[in-house]
């Protein structure tokens, strides 16, 4: 996995708000994570973890307090000339979580699908433009049909799917999925996972997929990062993160997650998290490899439980 | 089992600028007493409405076709503005999903939690303050007597959710219906609203109806739990025949499009398309246009339910005698198989803490 | 909450000080001098005319010594009064502005609320559709037809009032209504407004589901919820209320000051016309500054957050 | 339950094969723009679409009066000064006949007017026509209330839109600088303006404009707060579309109801305005008309002849009702929560 | 005198010799027809401004003044100088330029007694130019007083002086002809120096800060009131003659409010302006106050050279029907001009005849003539004369309610001429007075009222180097009557006479300016009132005399 291509380096990230304001807020706090071409990371986390401003943070939406990120090896924070910007734009993408805030309510849907066609000019005539909004809608799983409506007349899951079809008209090289999912209902969701999921195979795409929905992000994602109050708990693979969490935090998180199972609800005991309890002191903390890919953020105190804990898991494996 | 509450064919439908809108139609149910009913289904399904419908609460667009909703021998139907006030918050009261919106900004929390005590009760106000004191400990508010003077904002959403609870609860209502009351929550904050409320069943003796479109919180909340689609119930049946041996395509695509923590699939189940728009249902099954497993007659006629068990029943035509013998899902099958291995050694009672089963497995 | 109305008091003085400034050079481009008799007058007494009133020095003088005597509540000598300082005269005038400004806001604003609301309650219905246009008919016939019409008909045909003058209270009467009629339409609109928006909120269904009936949902929740942003609307109906006296008070002979802004405005009287428009602004400053503090003291959620609200 | 005798045709157990499955991503109601889908919803208003309708009249007529003048609107007869209204050989209420000093006359033979002439609403002090001086003074009104109402739009619009979409200090100066605009009492910016300026409907609609557009302001920039962060603007700007572009393509269009419902509670306050500078005399000059000056010389004498303020009063009400109810409609057809 | 909305009439000196005929005579109110309550309840159009007669610039504190104070003389009904505070009328020595009065023993309301002192304070406070008074010019003719007004001697050096307590000696620079009318003027009033000074820039601006020595006292006027009342003065020296215990004056701004008010019988004499009045015109109660006012039109030849033309300005002033427009359009008791001196303001000194009926020549007829063929005639005429097609110009002129109709007439008569195009501009006073004085303008409509009962004081202003000459016309021969008439004729009565007769003939003639109308003043008085003495000039009423009748 070492050897596979990091296509963005998120390093020492800081985003605060109303700086110096009675209000101000670390939204972002010291966040470092890389993203290697071709997987799906997922970065799970609850309401005001601060997921969703990494997620626009990379994607430049923000202006960053502190810290690099490096998409394919360059700080987006300068990209100084127009052209860098907008090639920029066009390698990188986002899906939304809301399908109907997403959508100019006021656009047909052709020139939503569209609009990514015409700032970078990727149509050579009008009609090279209608086809390649057929050929999305197509891919997405609607039909050129739709193409003259408006967005209220069609239901979330196509929405959602129309959103998929304007990231695609710029052939993206990387996805961030906000939320992609958490507005739908359970049918349509896999719909869309499922649309992701095919899209990454064809077009070779990598995903940051940002979401509280622990179920869904464990499936989708190659590696998951847990973000609490805009720091990074914990970082593995899912496989790993769900068999072996290290973070007590990520045990809580895990532990809440309700499961469509009766036999298995009537069984399961959440497990607390007490935020002060971990990190009320002031003790210095950040992320560790307790074992090769499995990262948790720690004081130095705190490193030897960890390391057992993951030496228990490894042992139960073998 | 006692009813408590029987609805019988209600039909709902709302004017709006397009033309009627068949938010519901003929939906028939009865909750028993000390019970908790799920009614699950996607957004637009009907089931909000028919909640509101049991209070009397719907907005004035909509139009009751037909139906009645008995309670304590009454047709709340028929309830004019006055008893229906006297049932709710007495009888019948609700919880709503947004903790955020639903308390009154502007008076304190003491006093609207204290509220349905004065309305119903006629309560003192030093008897109806010890009370609402009393009941906000219930819910786990923290130094409940100096908070009680607290506005909603200066709650959590959580904490909030546990305020409303607390209002709803606080005249032991015999029946609560609790609309998405976690929906906008976090999942361990969702954790603990759900324990709480389970807990507050069993002290206040209360039937529940649980309307969610989160299978994995009606597995844990649910005794019986009845499926809605397109303004229909489709399957009812006790959480366990729901969950373990559905027999409705639709449950099947509910429950298999649901990745768990153990899902492995390469892919997910997905059903196909986008729910019918009520303004002109189709014809037949409502839900055979996304149906892998339709029949030519279900886009004729609407399938009537067919008793599996005494407690189970399922609208569709699969069901019919006539009908081809079908493979569910892979997932279904192994969650039937799961059942069998359950009801062989009569561990198919919901509700039973003595129950343990081997975790689920894999495929 | 101090701090707040401390940098909302640093505003006011602010814009107080702006509206002097722009208001002083207004002027200053205005034609004409206050004299009626400039051509008879000799020189000499013309040059101690402008001293008298400071004409003669430079502008930028004449405007410091404007702020600094305004700052220690003289606001200059009336060119139409000889020898009555503005101040003086805003003062005797502004009784009787004020009371029916008072009276007018009083009715206007109360009656306008039970008339929203109702309209609100009974949505959709003939009598929402009645009190909606009630309102409008009210917004849509100007001030003085009102004051003609109530001054002939209930003062002139039925006697019920006096005609005009201004004795006592029941000379105030007809004034009164003519000057609320704004007011209550407006009031009566943004009350429906509010009121329907709140009644179809989470927690008036909620109140409902509490076994509240709609008279003890209105009473308890909505009236409440909903006068909170209808208070915004006292600096609009201040406005309203400046305007309409203009009016009411030069058909009713009422002695305030809107009627001699409207005089002093025909006659050149700069000092006047600046003085009084200096009361104006600080009146409507003042109640923007009032509606905002009183808009966190009955709003909770800004009482105890103490941050600001924007008007 | 589920009848078990029913007669069912055998194949109708069948499965349905691919190409039989329906269309499950058939949308169901016809295709709408936003538009059309809020005209729908206006005509559902029956006030409304009444109000437009008189509107669409009024302003017709007023426009229309250009060319189609009954009578030359400033044509000045002296000896047919105040002639009450009639029509035809008169009936009740346009009967030519006045009641002067208790006793009823005919007021048109009085001034000698030859048979067969008559005037619809009277004449006024000069002898003009009135019904042609309301169509007159309606175009007028109107007139200032659109010049007021474009520059409420270029002004308002674009500093809201300014304001909300940089937000942070930008947005707090310019959030100061309207805080102190609105703490002026706009009567006296429009007096002082029609005073300083030459009166005249360019300076009158001018001064209407400087003070009306602070709502408009306030409206659209509280607006553009709200939009600047919705999904879809931000889509806008992953994509690397200009803010240029983001204002004209994302933001306006979807600020036009907001726009639209203002506009039309400014169009009656800016005619509403002028006749209440009428009434101070700073209105219209002569001898051009307005609502206003017509109305404020009827009121004058309306004990006398009360034709000459119920006229001017009753098209003044009608446009006024009529554009707040329409106003009240499109508010309703716009408003996405009423959306069925 | 400049005109404000038919409200400001200057302080006037002199009264024409034009008498109001349906004043009664005081000396016949008997006690038994007296009504039980003497109240009069009087209506004016503004408030009273001050009661400091030297800072009076509108007749409605100069009515007031005349009636709580009293100078040397009061006019009669007609206008005749009775003795007041002086004991006779006395007659003028050394050719006319010294008097010498002799005051009888009378009381401030404070009690203190009126002495010489107080007119010679009062006179030389009024000419100083620190007190700024804008009617300072009246006393132009006394010794001393215009070069004390410019700043050049000490206020100490005015020709009048207090020989005793009770003797007052005025001497003259010139003859003043009309020197007894301006004796009976507020401005010319004695003031208290006690009072004065006591009060200082506060002087006369309450009712309590001033004192009285007049029929009545002021009360309940705090400087800004729109009421206010006189009260019978007890310590007044005529107080027997003195009928009405109070005058309630109240100021009502709108015309139908103060018909209501009449009509309700909550006042007894208000005045109704434009449509009120031409709505009243059958009222029984109407009558009309004549005045001594001109409204004419004037052409600003620096600005439109056109207007240089005569015929051009001949051809506009025929466009306007001025009967019509005094009957129809006005209608308030407003007559067509005769001319530019209005009639009834001054009579010939030799056979008596009015100045306007005398003057009313050929020439005259015409200024003032409405013929719209010979209009066309001439304004196709003049324009090939100045060689211009069309011509657009500006009609500038009050911005009150009367004003803007006149205009508009006139505005509709004028563009009736092919090519002429006519915009209306109505203006705040003010800002219409010194638009005028700075030519900022094509035509305006001015109206000016005498100042005193003789023609010059309307010939002296369309000099061409008069400040007020706004349209800047310009001719010689009117120049040298108007100079003649103030300079070598000034001591001959009939040469003078014929002076200003000529200057008037050639203003006319050569179409200076348009005369339009001459204005008066409409009210409606309840019958009962009696005994009101009018003035045309000057401080309007007289109230001494006055009663209710039964």
């Amino acid at each position: 996995m070492a050897a596979r291509k990091k296509i963005l380096q998120i390093k020492n990230l800081k985003q605060y708000f109303n700086i110096g304001k009675p209000d101000e807020v670390k939204a972002v706090d010291d966040v470092s994570f890389d993203i290697y071409e071709g997987e799906t990371f997922g970065l799970v986390g609850e309401s005001g973890s601060g997921k969703t401003t990494v997620g626009r943070s990379v994607i430049h939406l923000y202006n960053p307090t502190a810290g690099e990120i490096l998409f394919n090896d360059r700080d987006i924070r300068k990209l100084k000339s127009t052209k860098e910007q907008l090639q920029f734009r066009r390698e990188m993408q986002m899906i939304f979580q809301d399908p109907y805030a997403s959508l100019n309510p006021r656009m047909k849907v052709k020139d939503i699908i569209a609009e990514g066609i015409d700032i970078h000019h990727l149509a050579k005539s009008s009609a090279d433009r209608d086809a390649q909004v057929a050929h999305l809608l197509e891919v997405v799983g609607l039909n050129a049909d739709h193409s003259t409506r408006y967005p209220y007349e069609f239901s979330g899951g196509q929405r959602q799917r129309i959103g998929i079809a304007r990231a695609l008209a710029v052939q993206p090289k990387f996805i961030i999925a906000d939320e992609p999912i958490s507005a739908l209902d359970v049918s349509i969701q896999a719909q869309v996972v499922n649309l992701l999921q095919d899209l990454q195979e064809q077009h070779n795409l990598t995903y940051l997929f940002i979401a509280h929905d622990l179920s869904m992000v464990k499936y989708i994602s190659d590696r998951i990062g847990v973000i609490h109050y805009g720091r990074l708990m914990e970082i593995a693979t899912s496989d790993e993160i769900y068999a072996n969490p290290l973070h007590p935090y990520t045990e809580s998180l895990l532990s809440a997650v309700p499961v469509p199972d009766p036999q298995y609800e009537r069984n399961r005991k959440p497990i607390p998290y007490d935020a002060a309890a971990h990190e009320g002191d002031d003790k210095k903390r950040q992320l560790v490899e307790i074992v090769p890919g499995h990262f948790v953020r720690a004081s130095e105190d705190e490193l030897p439980a960890y390391r057992e804990k993951a030496e228990q898991y490894r042992a139960q494996l073998s | 089992m006692d009813n408590i509450l029987e609805v019988k064919d209600l039909k709902i439908n709302f004017g709006t600028f397009a033309g009627d809108v068949q938010a519901v139609r003929g939906v028939s149910f009865n909750l028993r007493k000390g019970e908790t009913l799920a009614i699950v289904g996607e957004t637009g399904s009907g089931k909000s409405v028919t909640t509101k419908a049991i209070m009397g609460l719907l907005d004035s667009n909509a139009k009751i076709a037909s139906g009645s909703i008995m309670f304590a021998g009454e047709d709340l139907l028929k309830a004019n503005a006055h008893e229906m006030a006297a049932i709710n918050g007495n009888n019948i009261a609700e919880i709503i999903q947004d903790p955020m919106t639903s308390l009154d900004p502007t008076m304190t929390i003491g006093k609207q939690v204290s509220e349905p005590l004065r309305i119903h009760k006629s309560m003192s106000k030093e008897k109806a303050i010890a009370r609402t004191k009393e009941v906000l400990a219930l819910v786990g508010i923290q130094n409940a007597e100096a908070r009680m003077k607290d506005y909603p904002h200066q709650f959590s959403g959580g904490q909030r959710q546990r305020i409303v609870i607390a209002m709803a609860l606080v005249n032991y209502p015999k029946i609560l219906i609790a609309d998405e009351p976690t929906t906008a929550l976090d999942v361990t904050i969702q954790a603990q609203i759900l324990d709480l409320m389970t807990e507050l069943q069993q002290k206040i003796d209360t039937s529940i109806i649980f309307i969610t479109h989160d299978l994995g919180v009606v597995a844990g909340m649910a005794d019986r739990v009845a499926v809605m689609y397109a303004g229909k119930i489709i399957e009812v049946g006790t959480v366990d025949e729901i969950f373990y041996d559905p027999k409705h395509p639709y449950t099947w695509g509910l429950i298999n499009s649901m990745p768990t923590l153990d899902t492995k699939a390469k892919r997910l189940y997905a059903i196909p398309g986008t729910p019918p728009d009520l303004l002109d249902p189709p014809k037949g099954d409502a839900f055979a246009p996304r149906n892998e497993y339709a029949l030519k007659i279900d886009t004729e006629m609407a399938p009537p339910f067919f008793p599996i068990t005494a407690t189970h029943s399922a609208a569709t035509w699969l069901l019919h005698p006539d009908a081809p013998q079908v493979t569910p899902p892979p997932e279904i099958v192994r969650r039937q198989e799961v059942y069998q291995e359950m009801v062989d050694k009569g561990l198919d009672q919901p509700n039973n803490p003595e129950v343990k089963l081997n975790t689920p497995a894999t495929d | 909450m101090r701090k707040y109305i401390l940098k909302r008091v640093l505003y006011m003085i602010l814009t107080l000080f702006l509206i002097a400034t722009i208001t002083f050079f207004l002027m200053k481009l205005l034609p004409g001098t206050p004299y009626q008799n400039q051509d008879k007058m000799s020189a000499s007494q013309i040059h101690m005319m402008n001293e008298q009133y400071g004409l003669n020095k430079p502008v930028w003088q004449q405007y410091l010594i404007y702020i600094f005597g305004m700052v220690h509540g003289d606001l200059g000598i009336s060119f139409q009064f000889s020898s009555q300082p503005v101040s003086y005269l805003i003062a005797t005038r502004i009784g009787p502005s004020l009371q029916l400004g008072i009276q007018a806001m009083i009715v206007g604003s109360v009656l306008g609320i039970l008339l929203g609301a109702f309209a609100a309650i009974r949505k959709n219905t003939w009598a929402d559709t009645l009190a909606t246009l009630l309102a409008i008919l009210g917004m849509s016939i100007p001030n003085f037809v009102f004051a003609v019409l109530l001054q002939y008909i209930l003062g002139f045909k039925l006697k019920l009032f006096p005609i005009a003058l201004w004795d006592n209270f029941s000379s105030s009467i007809l004034p009164t209504i003519a000057l609320a009629m704004m007011p209550l339409a407006e009031t009566a609109r943004f009350m429906r407004t509010e009121m329907i928006d709140v009644l179809s909120s989470d927690y008036i269904m909620l109140a409902r589901a509490k076994g509240l009936t709609q008279a003890g949902v209105v009473w308890h929740h909505a009236l409440r919820n909903s006068l909170i942003p209808v208070i915004t609307l006292a600096g609009p109906l201040a406005v309203n209320l400046m305007t309409g006296s203009m009016v009411v008070e030069n058909i009713f002979s009422i002695p305030g000051i809107g009627e001699q802004f409207v005089k002093s405005i025909t006659t050149n009287d700069y000092p006047t016309i600046m003085g009084v428009t200096m009361v104006y602004s600080f009146m409507l400053v003042i109640v923007i500054l009032v509606v905002d503090i009183l808009y966190g003291i009955i709003d909770p959620r800004i009482r105890l957050s103490g941050s600001e609200v924007s008007a | 339950m589920a009848d078990e005798k029913m007669n069912l045709p055998k194949d109708a157990f069948e499965p349905l094969k691919a190409g039989e499955q329906l269309n499950n991503e058939r949308i169901a109601a016809p295709s709408l723009t936003f538009l059309q889908d809020a005209w729908r919803r206006l005509k559902k208003n029956k006030a409304a679409v009444i109000s437009l309708w008189v509107l669409i009249v009024i302003i017709v007529l007023a426009v229309g009066s250009i060319w189609f003048s009954p009578r030359n609107p400033n044509a000045q007869n002296a000896t047919y000064a105040n002639l009450p209204p009639k029509i035809g050989h008169g009936f009740w209420g346009f009967s030519g006949k006045a009641n002067v000093a208790g006793a009823v006359v005919d007021a048109y033979k009085q001034a000698g007017v030859p048979k067969g002439t008559y005037y619809i609403l009277g004449t006024d002090y000069l002898g003009r026509d009135l019904l042609s001086r309301i169509l007159f003074g309606t175009r007028i009104s109107l007139l200032v209330a659109f010049v007021a109402t474009f520059f409420d739009l270029v002004i308002g619009v674009a500093y809201g839109m300014f304001s909300g979409w940089y937000g942070g200090r930008v947005d707090n100066i310019m959030q100061r600088i309207l805080e102190v605009i609105s703490s002026v009492p706009n009567l006296v910016v429009v007096i002082l303006m029609i005073v300083v300026f030459k009166p005249g409907i360019f300076s009158i609609s001018m001064a209407i404009a400087i003070t009306g557009w602070i709502t408009m302001a306030r409206l659209v920039r509280a607006q553009t707060l709200k939009m600047k962060d919705q999904e879809f603007i931000l889509a806008a700007r992953t994509l690397g579309e200009s803010t240029r572009k983001i204002a004209l393509k994302h933001l306006l269009p979807n600020l036009s109801s907001t726009i639209i419902i203002q506009l039309m509670f400014t169009i009656p306050t800016a005619i509403f305005f002028e006749a209440f500078l009428s009434f101070i005399g700073i209105g219209i000059s002569a001898p051009n008309a307005s609502l206003g000056t017509l109305l404020n010389d009827g009121y004058k004498t309306f004990r006398f002849l009360p034709y000459q303020m119920w006229y001017p009063a009753a098209v003044l009400s009608i446009i006024m009702i009529a554009f707040n109810l329409l106003a009240d409609g499109l508010r309703d057809a716009f408003d996405p929560r009423t959306r069925g | 005198m400049m005109w404000k909305q038919a409200k400001k009439i200057g302080l006037v000196a002199a009264a024409s010799l034009m008498v109001v005929p349906l004043v009664g005579n005081a000396g016949t109110a008997k006690a038994a027809t007296l009504a039980k309550d003497q109240t009069f309840k009087m209506m004016v159009p503004s408030e009273l401004t001050t009661m400091d007669n030297s800072k009076m610039t509108d007749i409605y504190a100069a009515t007031v003044m005349n009636n709580t104070n009293e100078g040397l003389y009061r006019l009669t009904s007609k206008n005749k100088a009775v003795p007041a505070l002086a004991t006779s009328v006395v007659k003028s020595t050394n050719n006319g330029l010294e008097y010498t009065f002799h005051l009888r023993h009378s009381k401030w309301s404070n009690g203190d007694p009126v002495t010489a002192k107080d007119f010679v304070y009062s006179w030389q406070r009024t000419v100083t130019p620190k007190t700024a008074s804008q009617y300072a010019f009246l006393f132009e003719g006394i010794k001393n007083a215009t070069a004390i007004a410019d700043g050049k001697k000490q206020p100490s050096t005015l020709g009048v002086k207090a020989v005793d307590d009770y003797t007052l000696q005025v001497t003259m620079e010139k003859p003043v002809p009309y020197f007894d009318l301006l004796m009976a003027n507020p401005t010319f009033f004695p003031q208290s120096k006690k009072v004065v000074e006591k009060y200082g820039s506060k002087y006369g601006t309450t009712a309590t800060k001033q004192v009285y020595n007049g029929p009545f006292k002021l009360t309940k006027w705090n400087g800004t009131s729109l009421k206010w009342t006189l009260v019978k003065n007890k310590d007044y020296w005529d107080k027997s003659k003195v009928k009405l215990n109070t005058i309630q004056y109240q100021a009502v701004k709108d015309p139908s409010t103060a018909l209501n008010l009449y009509q309700s019988k909550d006042l007894d004499d208000v005045t109704l302006s434009s449509e009120m009045a031409k709505q009243s015109a059958n009222n029984k109660d109407k009558v009309i106050r004549k005045m001594a006012s001109t409204f004419y039109l004037e052409y600003n030849q620096k600005k439109i050279p056109a207007f240089k033309n005569k015929k051009i300005r001949e051809a506009i002033s025929l466009t306007i029907d001025r009967q019509k427009l005094a009957k129809n359009v006005l209608s308030d008791g407003s007559t067509a001009a005769k001319g530019y001196v209005p009639e009834g303001l001054a009579n010939d000194p030799k056979n008596g005849k009015d100045f306007s009926t005398e003057a009313q020549g050929a020439a005259e007829k015409t200024a003032v003539d409405y013929n719209l063929k010979k209009a066309k005639k001439l304004w196709a005429e003049g324009k090939k004369e100045v060689g211009i097609k069309k011509l657009n110009v500006e009609l500038m002129g009050d911005d009150t309610d009367g004003s803007k109709k006149i205009l508009e007439y006139m505005q509709n008569g004028m563009e009736k001429l092919p090519g002429l195009k006519v915009t209306n501009q109505n203006l705040p006073f003010k800002t219409r007075l010194s638009r005028s004085v700075d030519g900022k303008f094509d035509m305006v409509m001015t109206a000016w009222n005498g100042d005193f009962g003789d023609p010059i004081t309307f010939m002296d202003l369309l000099t061409s180097t008069n400040s007020y000459n706004n349209g800047k016309w310009s001719n010689a021969s009117y120049d040298k009557n108007v100079s003649a008439s103030k300079n070598e004729n000034a001591a001959n009565p009939d040469a003078r006479w014929q002076n200003l007769l000529d200057a008037e003939n050639t203003l006319m003639t050569d179409e200076g300016v348009a005369p339009i109308y001459q204005k008066n003043e409409f009210h409606l008085v309840n019958p009962k009132v009696k005994g009101i003495v009018y003035h045309q000039t000057g401080s309007s009423y007289d109230y001494k005399t006055a009663y209710i009748a039964k």
